[in-house]
């Protein structure tokens, strides 16, 4: 009997999967296996090569269900256990101060407390004021001013 | 002139909207929640933007969230698919007010049609035959009580805001009205924020036959025939057929008459469905859907339409293509609708497909959007793909059918396959004799 | 009556065969060769038989192991798809003289039909316009030359028992005329042991036009309309059409009763196909293929008849079940050849598929034995899916093949996916403005 | 960097697949990695539980392709490296001996030798006699007198 055999590998791919884990990696009897779950880009050009251009290969959604929810340029800033990252609760464009003239609600370096409005986010022709969920220092804007957004991307990053 | 269209559904009915347009050259918008960042519908679009978290209410339920990913891609129109807010009138009118070219009729006509009482009333005042029944919602017990003993039990209370199944009771003999009445009504209040109810004849074995109706800014309106709908569980239509076994082309001309009456009264556009019930040579109103059906693709089968294309078209201001004169179905086409679930118990059973082989060869059309290794989330309905397959004749459909459900192989959850596989081979459904009790009566 | 079909096939035909089969409740004997051992027509026979290892000389062309299959397995009929043994008179016969019925023509049409010089012949015989060129072989290279001033240059020299380009030439100028005389006689000798080679007249840039035949034992034949095969690459068909759009309801029906003029001199039985090559409004006899065609799906799309299930019930003794009348092909199909090759060098590209999603939803069928994971063996031909689209003119059938193509996913093998998708944006190809030269002078 | 990724861990399992190895083990920088080549019964008995009666999921066949060009049955037979099998060369009926009446040709315990004729396989009305093409002792008769048998399904062991 394997230590680890193939339907006991797919179990752990799968389970690296559904639950959105980066990484596994398991150590027992003198095995040691570890698997990653972001599919590997080599795939996607192969998926060019055979003129299937915008389309990626059938598989890869449900690979990428493995991902974090977050997009993969969040996933770098994720790593910095510190850093606390406010995403919009709603779909819309996205203002950093509350029109033209005026200046940004907030601006990297500055401090802001729980409840602070930091940003507007507009849709449907109404200006949703975005309010801080900590106290922290502002270290990162990820969206331009005017910027679209969809709903559980990423604004501010915050230093607890 | 339409250019870019945001679907505002998700699943097999998002995907066949992003092939029509890309059949007519449109660009697409596809919307989702984080539960289905990875289905096809977002792959397949030319943009996507997700509106919230996986629990409809806060995404493909969420009017503001729809309408903002509608204005932050620049999209000029709206296809709400089936289900969802495919009848919501304020939807569709805040759509128009946005200056969204809304896929569907007019905000009136989804308003009317959405209460079963007023549709009722509207049906009777343009002839078209309705159940013997009170004149609207019965306030009190005693009024429900005396509509009953002039129609005669058994009887069938209905919630005027509802459909579904819910806020709905039969009652035999008038020793159970009371109680039934007042279950109607309770639970009609909770499941649609009205606790008016009406009073119907009940049908003890009616089959439940559907026409396709299609109206243009022309004021044309046209019918495409009938839809066999009736073999449902729990009032979820399960196979649809068209033609039906039961319709001769007389009948047919009849109840398609009787729906574009009913279209004209309320100067219906777009695609519409008016579901009759229909017994002894017999055919009764039961509701008008304001959308596109499910079930749509067997009257595209028998009538070459692309009904979803027609339906972007209309909504384009442009006149049917539907030709004018003596119209006749060509051919036979069936639907099963294979949901993940027990075949049994009818149980959700969502999980990731492990295999996925979809039938081909003659006169066999899949609709899907599920892949192997595809997750399905728990949160939606159970549609993971519906079968569609086409003959000369019903014989030759149901021999496509067997064969067709026998090479579809989809691993890892449990489908209805089995269930449609069983029903092909019993000799009431092969002979066509069936009522809205078959799955009820169906042993296997 | 036939009760249990041998097909003496592999791959997607055999699938497709076993496909009628189930619909007409007949059993089924798959045969394989050690190489096929787990493709789907194995897995979907009711029976299996291992005939031999990989090379088809020693499996799908043995004849005696195909006769032993039906032998210990009890099959009374053999279906023999295409290519391999399906022209093959000798296969025809001992089927016969073993008791099976043969699924196809007599042994006595597959011999005639396949003798390109008798063909023609009989063809010239029935009045059926051919190229003009030599009355039979050419024996020696002066007898080739007087043939070729009389008719005039450019000829083209073709081997009398030939097919598939092998033994052809085309000659300019009388310069070029014995060089060309040589190598053809050679090429043919080693291809088909049979030196012989005629001339005939050779056209610049004719379209490749076909027409379907029909013929049962009461001796009745039909036409079933054209397929516009123009767009080859080697000789080799890539894209079906039907209706061609270069050919009129009354060439139609020229070119109809000049292939059913040509069936009755034979007495032909079964489905046939008689290949035209056509120029400026005219149409000359080329060849008669006795067998179902890769690219019979797209008149099955366009008359609604299954074609195989056809050649099974005439085989059986049954009469035709086409209607008489007036015949007209209703709407448009078009079949895509998906091949494993390079879509540029044409090079076959076997090995295992990673990924494999056929589209789906309206007027789209896939006729394929590939799945994903399948292995695909470097055997035999490259053919993995035929995909037809089906559309109520050229023009929606064209854009349903351009979103049909984008959604086909195939990973690990390269295919003709691409070039089906170029060439489907070009637009001579749009225009229907195109000769058998398209693809050589194609860019992209 | 992982050690062993997904991709990686595919492309073991499609070597697995293609080569036809039972099973392959792999010790690389204290990582120890096992895969099973045969698929796992109980994915029919699914396929069962799902109504697919005698369907085979998809993927199988690319998996028993994996597997050596004989039958499951014929492996456990493989197991002793001393037996020789013949398989039959041509596909039709098995038959013992000349004639109902008469002696098989060869029984177990039988020593032949290379040239022997030691059975018949009757296709298209012709009586084919199959010769062993090893020296050495019937230890065993895999099919039935009269049986039919197809290419390569096997007619007896012979220990060398």
């Amino acid at each position: 009997m394997a230590i680890l055999n193939f339907k006991e590998i797919l179990e752990l791919i799968d389970i690296v999967a559904e639950r959105g884990i980066a990484e596994i990696e398991i150590e027992q009897a003198g095995t040691k296996l570890r698997i990653q779950g972001k599919p590997s880009a080599p795939q996607v050009i192969h998926s060019y090569m055979n003129g299937q251009r915008d389309m990626p290969m059938p598989a890869l959604p449900a690979l990428a269900a493995s991902g974090p929810v977050l997009s993969a340029k969040a996933q770098e800033d994720e790593t910095d256990a510190s850093l606390h990252v406010i995403t919009s609760p709603i779909v819309g464009t996205f203002y950093r101060s509350p029109n033209p003239e005026s200046e940004p609600f907030v601006t990297i370096g500055d401090h802001v407390s729980k409840g602070k409005v930091i940003c507007i986010v507009e849709a449907m022709k109404l200006m949703n004021e975005i309010e801080s969920d900590v106290d922290g220092e502002i270290v990162k804007v990820f969206p331009q001013n005017g910027q679209p957004i969809e709903y559980g991307e990423k604004l501010f990053a915050v230093r607890l | 002139m339409i250019s870019k269209v945001l679907i505002a559904n998700r699943g097999e009915i998002a995907l066949r909207v992003i092939l029509a347009c890309k059949e007519m050259g449109l660009k697409t918008v596809a919307v989702h929640s984080e539960a289905d960042r990875d289905s096809l519908h977002v792959r397949y679009a030319d943009e996507d933007v997700c509106i919230g978290p996986a629990p409809s209410r806060q995404s493909y339920l969420s009017i503001s969230s729809i309408i903002a990913a509608a204005e932050i891609t620049g999209a000029d129109a709206i296809h709400p698919g089936y289900g969802f807010l495919a009848e919501n009138a304020h939807f569709a009118e805040i759509a128009s007010e946005c200056g969204l070219t809304f896929i569907g009729p007019t905000p009136e006509s989804i308003r009317l049609m959405g209460d079963k009482a007023k549709a009722r009333e509207t049906a009777k005042n343009a002839g078209v035959p309705i159940l013997p029944g009170s004149e609207g919602p019965v306030k009190t017990f005693s009024d429900a009580a005396d509509v009953a003993r002039v129609i005669g039990f058994p009887v069938i209370l209905k919630a005027a805001a509802g459909g579904g199944g819910r806020g709905m009771r039969i009652c035999g003999a008038e020793a159970d009205l009371q109680s039934a009445f007042e279950t109607a009504r309770s639970e009609a209040e909770r499941a649609f924020g009205s606790a008016d109810v009406y009073v119907e004849k009940y049908l003890e074995r009616p089959r439940h036959i559907e026409i396709q109706v299609f109206g243009d800014s022309s004021g044309r309106i046209v019918s495409l025939g009938e839809r066999e709908c009736t073999i449902q569980r729990r009032h979820q239509k399960l196979i649809e057929e068209s033609p039906s076994p039961a319709i001769s082309q007389d009948m047919r001309q009849q109840m398609g008459d009787a729906a574009i009456r009913l279209c004209r009264t309320v100067n219906y556009k777009n695609a519409g469905t008016i579901e009759f019930l229909f017994q002894d040579g017999q055919f009764y109103f039961m509701e008008m859907n304001t959308r596109i059906q499910v079930e749509h693709p067997v009257t595209e089968e028998v009538t070459g339409i692309d009904m979803v294309k027609e339906q972007i078209r209309v909504a384009d201001g442009q006149p049917l293509s539907v030709p004018d004169g003596d119209f006749r179905l060509r051919g036979h086409a069936m639907e099963f609708r294979i949901n993940a679930e027990d075949p049994v118990t009818f149980a959700p059973h969502p999980g990731r497909i492990r295999e996925f082989n979809c039938p081909g060869g003659p006169g066999v059309r899949v609709d899907t959007a599920a892949y192997r290794d595809y997750v399905i989330p728990p949160h939606y309905d159970s549609l993971i793909a519906k079968l569609i397959v086409r003959g000369k004749d019903r014989a030759e459909t149901l021999a496509r059918g067997r064969r067709a459900l026998d090479l579809f192989i989809i691993e890892g959850v449990k489908t209805s396959i089995p269930l449609h596989r069983a029903i092909l081979d019993d000799p009431r459904f092969i002979g066509g004799d069936f009522s809205t009790k078959f799955l009820d009566e169906f042993q296997w």
